[in-house]
Parts: structure tokens; C-alpha cells; sequence
């Protein structure tokens, strides 16, 4: 009866050590890294003509200076970086309150032949910091609401 | 020795001999069989035991033969060919041996599993209802096979309504009624 | 007065702090503005939910090492409070989502794998419903509740993992100090509220296990003397 | 470990025997692609895009079937009490039947693949087709243990067949995931070198499964059943 407890318990021992063991490997190995879920600017650039045609995702930066939007405000045009490459990108979606430059963009649509990205789907993607404005720079309270109110389309 | 649970439907013998055969656990008190308890040691007391019951516990899609072979490995047993088709023929299987479970009639079935049991080579015997859906033949040999394996030191508790049946070959009758035993008794044949 | 009492009495007075503190104290967050005060319920949700999980895995690792079935009282209510925080989880980010990300919800990893969460000790629930008698229902719980635990980490980690739209964790140094207190404060009342609400649930388990475990003439007799 | 190759060896005999059934398992997962195909619409290209999703669906909603099968064989004269009664280590039962439901589904993984390849149209060589089947294989073995843990709790219900999907399918979602995305890498091409991280994933939360499921099984059928 002993033995039986004893070999329980060293089943149930080895049986857990291994499944931690797994779930370490895959939480302290560097697998993740690996599992892309957007592509960067410069990682779109050198898939080439694989990246052309089908959907997409690009995510990077909002480059300095480059956004401009269309007189009719359904269209804009900005670059999105990685500090590597840039590419172009037309959006035809409302951007979020937090859009600006500099900001972190996840992008889902398709990489024209000419390279330039279109998108129906800006999303932006905010890191871990929270942070109070400095001085001059209270958020614009308009047009945040005015976000929340448009309805795109979007699901 | 042998013992005889009689008592009227629903009056605890099935109950009874699962909680003996460590299927089920008393709601309340203890019980011990072989002196270990039937709640904790459970794995321990079934080496010793084995149950023939309702549901025959037979696969339809494996031979007769097949059916001894694998209760012997899983037993950690390896049974010769001949071995095998002597446990068959003493029940009366041996012509039927390759043929599958499936297509055999209630009483066959209940042959091979008193076959199973047998070489399970058991120290206490549960048998509820033995002699239902078995002919005359097989009842007999149900009773041989009983009082050859009190003989040999082998307790075994058999639940039956068939009381010319059962008489002859306990030496002790337990009567229950509505979960409680009402009467001990010798049996009266021995 | 009872520790449920105490608990309810400390989370709700902390709750409350921390409530006015991050709608009127702290500042509004340089990029997403009032927006982000949801953050102060959105977060301790997550980590609340999180918590319960991981009690209800403690309860059900107990329960299949003694066979008590007290732990499945605890197991049960630590189950549904964290379910319904992890609705309430989902429903905040998607509010917030849409604010910042400008979508209410994306198949990114996080938002995926805490769907998932509730989905499964959601259905945990459901086979509660499902098993044939007493013994069983807490069983089977205990078993589900350990495998169903298994996406917690999985939660957890897979903002490092992928490359999510989802911000990894913040932590004290990552957010502004003025935000951290409500954040804090919140937390710890929401964390009390949920261990009430966990024991209220347990014990309600506890005394409808109990009523059922009466023989049935007894029963019978209690309520006719009831009625009468 | 003997007993557990007693009982493996059991289980694939009665699969054999019962060759109709595993067939209707393999017809149900060939309708699958069927079905998506009309469903995705005659683009030869959507259908390409969509077979890793396609093919690992098939798999997921034949083991359903398979795995609800492989307890009605246990369940139908009480054989599994007859197992605990003699008495067999429930954890080699786990494993025994986990793994003849693996192999069961592994055996489909060819025929579904070579029959995606006709139906969709796909150009790829032998070497592709052979990952695909390995990595159908390895999602196989990671549907087959929490599959068979489940499905010992609800063969004992009546609605076993909606309580087995409805608990397993967001349970095996890493494993749907990483099978997919792998699938997908192996037919487009693997530009950044993902497919090893993504394999990891899988064969670890194979791991995961079949040492946690394994732990687990025992209290999901015990003394009673």
C-alpha cells in the first residue's frame, strides 16, 4: 500500500514537473519573440511580392510630418516606420483620438503594387505607459467625443 | 464459505455487493474487506475480488477467446493457448471460442463472464442474480463451481431469488429488507 | 459582525476612495484623455478575475487531493465571481478598445485568449448543471477548473509572447504616480468586494448542500411544519 | 505499462473490427472540406488561403465524433467498470485510449490532406504535403488528451454530444492556433522563420495536455462509474 502511495505520488510529481517544465520553456525561451502578429515596415518591404495582393498586417510608427488628410475627411495619407523602412499608407477609416505622430499603428489591409499600403482598419496601439499631459498639452476633449460618436463601420 | 443474500427487490443486495466489490462507498460507517478499508485502499481490495453482476463488462467486438486473453494481461497474466480453451470448455464455449461476444445469446454471455471470473482466480466472489438467464446445465455448474471454490478457502456472496438454487450450496442466509439485514440463518441444505 | 460584513465594509469604502480619486483627483492621460480612467476598473477587473481563477484552482487542487466537498463550495463561488468579472473585463476593454485602438474588438491575442478564459470556467459551470449526482458534479468541476486554468498563465504571457495590440503589463514605473493610488485603492476594494461575494456564494452552496443531504421523511416534516 | 499496451492493442482491434465506424469518422472530416468548399465559393484562390483553417476544422470536428465513440464502447455493457473492477491503473487507461484516439485521427490525417490538395486545387510537392500530415499528427495529439479526459466525464451524460464539443473547443484553442498558423506557414512559405516558434508552441502544449490530462483522468471516471 506504501508503494502504491509512493509511486502516486511520483507519478503525479513527474506528471507536473513536466507540464511546468513546458510552460517554462515557452514563458522564459525566446519562442514568442518569433510570433509575428504584425509585420514592420521593413519586414513588409522584404516579403516583397509575397506581401502584394493579400491581406496584411503592418504596425509601426506614425512617421513625423507626413500625415495629410483628404479635403472630403474620409481619406488619409501618412508613413508608417520602424526606423528601418517607411511605407506609405492611405487610410480610409476614422482614426482614433489617440492618432497623432509618433504613434504606434496596427494596420490591417493590402500592399498595392505601387507600395503603397491601403487600410480600411486603423487601429492604434498604445504602450504601457500612462502618464499625465505636461503643461500645454491637455487632450482634446472634442475630438475625442466626437470618435466615440462617429459610427464607421467597423464590426 | 458461501452466503445467500435473499430479501424482496430493492431491498439492498445489488447495493450490497457493489459497496463490497468497492463500486460504491457507504454513505456512512466504515467497511473493511480483507481488513482494509474499502474507502482508501480500494485499489488493494479489488486484487482480491471479483464481481459478476448485471452488465457482464464484455466488449461485443472481441472474441471469447480474446476476452480471457485480455482480462489475463491486464491482470498481468499471460495465458497459455491451451489454458484459455480449458477455461472456455469448462463452461461450455470451447466450439465458440473465435467467435465474437457480440452475436452470443444472454446465457453464453453470462458463460464467459463466469469464465473471466474464474481465472481472475478472486478470494471473494460476488455473484448477483448467478442464475438468471442461464439453463440447467449452467446453473449446475454455477453450483459445482461454488462449492468447489469455497473448498479451497474462497469466500463467496451470491445474490439470488432462486432459493432450490441457492439452498443447497450456502451455508449461510442473510435476509434483507429495505437496506437492513432482518435474518441470519444456516442455510438450510448444509 | 462577520468577516463578509468586514469585507464588504472595507471594499466599498476603498472602492469609493479610490472611484473619486480617479475620476476627479488624478489627471487624465496625456494621449487618451478621461478615456483612460477606465483603466481603474478595467485593470483591477483583470487582475481580480485572475486572482479568483487561481484561488478556484487552488480549491479544486484541495478537493481532488482530500475529497472535501467544502472546497467545492469555495471553488464553485470563486468560479462565478470570476466569470462575471471577466465579462465585465471584456466588456471595459472593448469600450476602451474602441476609444483608443478605434475598434471594439480585434481577434488580438489578449482579447482572444481572456475570451476563451471566461468561455471555459463559463462552461465549468455548465457541466456543474450536466454531472449525474453530488459526487461527480464536484469532480468533474475540480478537473475542468484545473485543465480550464491552464490558459490563465497563457493570459498572462502572451502580450510577451506575440506581438499584440494589447500593451504589455504597466507597472508602478510605467504609470504616472497620481494614477497608481486610485488604481491601487481600487484594486484592493474590488478585491474585498469579490472575497464576500466569493463566501456569500460558498456558504449559500454550503446550505443548499446541506438541505439536500437531509433524509427526505425529515424533510418532509420540516416543511409541513413550515406551512403549518 | 503492460496493461496499458493490453488495452491499446484492445482499442485498435475494436477499432478494426468496427471499420465502419472509424469510416463514417473519415467521411465526416472529407464533408467537412466539401462543405467548406462551397462554402468559401468556387475562388480556387480564397480556397487556397483558407485550407490550414479548413483542414485543422476537419480534424477538430471529426475527433468530436471520434472521441464520443471511443467511450460508447466502454459505456455500453459497463466494460470500464469491468477495467476498474480488475483492477487496471486508470492512468494506463488514460493513456491507452488517448492514445488510440490519436491514432485514429493521425490514420485520417493522409487521406484528408491528399483529398484537400484535389478539392482545393493546391500545387505542392510531396515534402509539403508530408509537414502538413505532421503537423495534422501533431494537433491530432493535442485534441486526443483533453479530448479523451472530456470525454469520459460526458459519455456518461445524454447530451454527450453537445457537452463535449461545446467544453473542448475553447480548451484546445492554443493547439488550434499554432496548428494553423504552422499549416499556413508551410503552404505560403515561411519567410521569417516562424514555423519552428510555432511548432514549439504546439508540441508543447501537446506536452501540457498529455501530462496535466493524464494527472486528471483519475478523477474524471473512478469506483461508480
Amino acid at each position: 500500500m506504501n508503494r502504491d502511495r509512493r509511486r502516486r505520488i511520483l507519478g503525479i510529481t513527474l506528471g507536473l514537473g513536466v507540464a511546468i517544465a513546458a510552460f517554462g520553456y515557452l514563458a522564459f525561451s525566446s519562442v514568442g519573440e518569433n510570433l509575428v502578429y504584425y509585420w514592420s515596415p521593413a519586414e513588409l518591404r522584404a516579403e516583397g511580392a509575397k506581401a502584394t495582393g493579400s491581406i496584411v498586417r503592418l504596425g509601426g510608427l506614425v512617421e513625423a510630418g507626413s500625415i495629410s488628410r483628404d479635403p472630403d475627411g474620409l481619406t488619409l495619407s501618412f508613413s508608417v516606420t520602424d526606423g528601418e523602412a517607411s511605407v506609405p499608407v492611405l487610410a480610409r477609416a476614422v482614426p482614433p483620438a489617440m492618432f497623432r505622430e509618433g504613434i504606434g499603428v496596427v494596420l490591417e489591409g493590402q500592399m498595392g503594387s505601387d507600395g503603397t499600403f491601403t487600410t480600411e482598419r486603423l487601429m492604434v496601439k498604445h504602450d504601457n505607459e500612462y502618464q499625465a499631459p505636461g503643461e500645454e498639452e491637455m487632450p482634446d476633449m472634442e475630438n475625442l467625443i466626437e470618435t466615440l460618436q462617429v459610427g464607421d463601420g467597423s464590426p | 464459505m458461501a452466503v445467500w443474500l435473499k430479501g424482496p427487490n430493492g431491498s439492498g443486495k445489488t447495493t450490497l455487493l457493489r459497496m463490497l466489490a468497492t463500486l460504491s462507498t457507504p454513505s456512512c460507517g466504515t467497511l473493511e474487506i480483507f481488513g482494509l478499508d474499502v474507502g482508501r485502499q480500494r485499489e488493494a481490495i479489488r486484487h482480491g475480488v471479483s464481481l459478476v453482476s448485471h452488465s457482464l463488462y464484455l466488449y461485443p467486438g472481441l472474441t471469447a477467446r480474446e476476452t480471457l486473453v485480455l482480462w489475463g494481461r491486464l491482470g498481468g497474466v499471460v495465458l497459455e493457448p491451451e489454458s484459455v480453451v480449458a477455461a472456455l470448455d469448462v463452461v461450455g464455449l470451447a466450439d465458440v471460442g473465435d467467435r465474437r461476444v457480440g452475436g452470443f445469446s444472454a446465457g453464453m454471455r453470462k458463460r464467459l463472464a463466469l469464465a473471466r471470473a474464474r481465472i481472475e482466480s478472486p478470494r471473494l466472489l460476488l455473484l448477483d442474480e448467478p442464475f438468471s438467464a442461464l439453463d440447467d446445465s449452467g446453473c449446475r455448474l454455477v453450483q459445482s463451481w461454488v462449492r468447489e471454490f469455497v473448498e479451497q478457502g474462497g469466500t463467496v456472496m451470491l445474490a439470488s431469488h432462486d432459493p432450490e438454487r441457492a439452498t443447497p450450496i450456502c451455508d449461510w442466509r442473510v435476509d434483507l429488507a429495505a437496506g437492513q439485514i432482518v435474518g441470519l440463518d444456516r442455510g438450510a441444505g448444509r | 459582525m462577520n468577516i463578509r460584513k468586514l469585507l464588504v465594509l472595507a471594499g466599498l469604502g476603498l472602492a469609493a476612495v479610490g472611484t473619486y480619486f480617479g475620476l476627479f483627483v488624478a489627471p487624465p492621460e496625456r494621449h487618451m484623455g478621461d478615456v483612460q480612467r477606465i483603466m481603474y476598473v478595467h485593470v483591477p477587473s483583470a487582475w481580480i478575475a485572475m486572482l479568483l481563477y487561481t484561488l478556484a484552482f487552488g480549491f479544486a487542487i484541495a478537493l481532488l487531493w482530500s475529497g472535501r466537498q467544502k472546497w467545492d463550495d469555495l471553488m464553485v463561488g470563486a468560479i462565478e465571481v470570476g466569470v462575471v468579472l471577466n465579462a465585465l473585463l471584456l466588456v471595459q476593454g472593448s469600450l476602451w478598445g474602441r476609444a483608443t485602438w478605434g475598434v471594439w474588438w480585434d481577434w488580438d491575442v489578449r482579447l482572444t485568449t481572456s475570451l476563451v478564459m471566461a468561455i471555459l470556467f463559463a462552461g465549468v459551470l455548465v457541466l456543474r448543471r450536466m454531472a449525474p449526482n453530488e459526487e461527480r458534479r464536484s469532480q468533474w468541476s475540480a478537473v475542468a477548473t484545473v485543465v480550464a486554468f491552464i490558459d490563465v498563465p497563457l493570459v498572462y504571457f502572451c502580450v510577451r509572447w506575440w506581438r499584440s495590440l494589447h500593451q504589455i503589463q504597466s507597472s508602478p514605473d510605467t504609470v504616472d504616480p497620481a494614477m497608481v493610488l486610485p488604481l491601487r485603492l481600487n484594486s484592493f476594494g474590488l478585491l474585498f468586494l469579490a472575497l464576500a461575494w466569493m463566501l456569500w456564494r460558498a456558504a449559500i452552496e454550503r446550505s443548499s448542500r446541506r438541505a439536500s443531504e437531509v433524509p427526505l421523511p425529515t424533510r418532509v416534516a420540516i416543511e409541513e411544519s413550515a406551512h403549518a | 505499462m503492460s496493461s496499458l499496451l493490453a488495452l491499446l492493442s484492445k482499442d485498435l482491434l475494436l477499432e478494426w473490427r468496427e471499420r465502419a465506424r472509424s469510416l463514417s469518422v473519415l467521411l465526416f472530416a472529407v464533408v467537412t472540406l466539401l462543405l467548406f468548399s462551397f462554402a468559401l465559393g468556387p475562388d480556387v484562390e480564397t480556397l487556397r488561403e483558407a485550407t490550414p483553417g479548413v483542414l485543422v476544422l476537419a480534424l477538430l470536428l471529426s475527433s468530436t465524433l471520434a472521441l464520443n465513440e471511443s467511450f460508447r464502447l466502454e459505456r455500453e455493457d459497463r466494460a470500464l467498470e469491468g477495467l476498474v473492477m480488475r483492477p487496471v491503473s486508470l492512468t494506463a487507461l488514460f493513456y491507452a485510449k488517448a492514445s488510440a484516439n490519436a491514432l485514429l485521427l493521425t490514420f485520417l490525417g493522409p487521406v484528408v490532406v491528399a483529398l484537400a490538395v484535389v478539392f482545393y486545387s493546391l500545387e505542392i510537392d510531396v515534402a509539403t504535403m508530408t509537414r502538413l500530415v505532421g503537423l495534422w499528427c501533431l494537433g491530432a495529439a493535442g485534441l486526443a488528451a483533453p479530448g479523451t479526459l472530456y470525454a469520459a466525464m460526458t459519455s456518461r451524460l445524454k447530451s454527450q454530444d453537445v457537452a463535449l464539443p461545446l467544453l473542448l473547443f475553447p480548451l484546445v484553442v492554443p493547439v488550434l492556433l499554432a496548428s494553423v498558423k504552422a499549416m499556413g506557414l508551410v503552404l505560403t512559405g515561411d519567410a521569417m522563420n516562424q514555423l519552428r516558434s510555432w511548432l514549439t508552441l504546439l508540441l508543447a502544449f501537446d506536452i501540457i495536455y498529455w501530462s496535466v490530462c493524464g494527472l486528471l483522468f483519475r478523477f474524471a471516471v473512478e469506483e461508480g462509474e
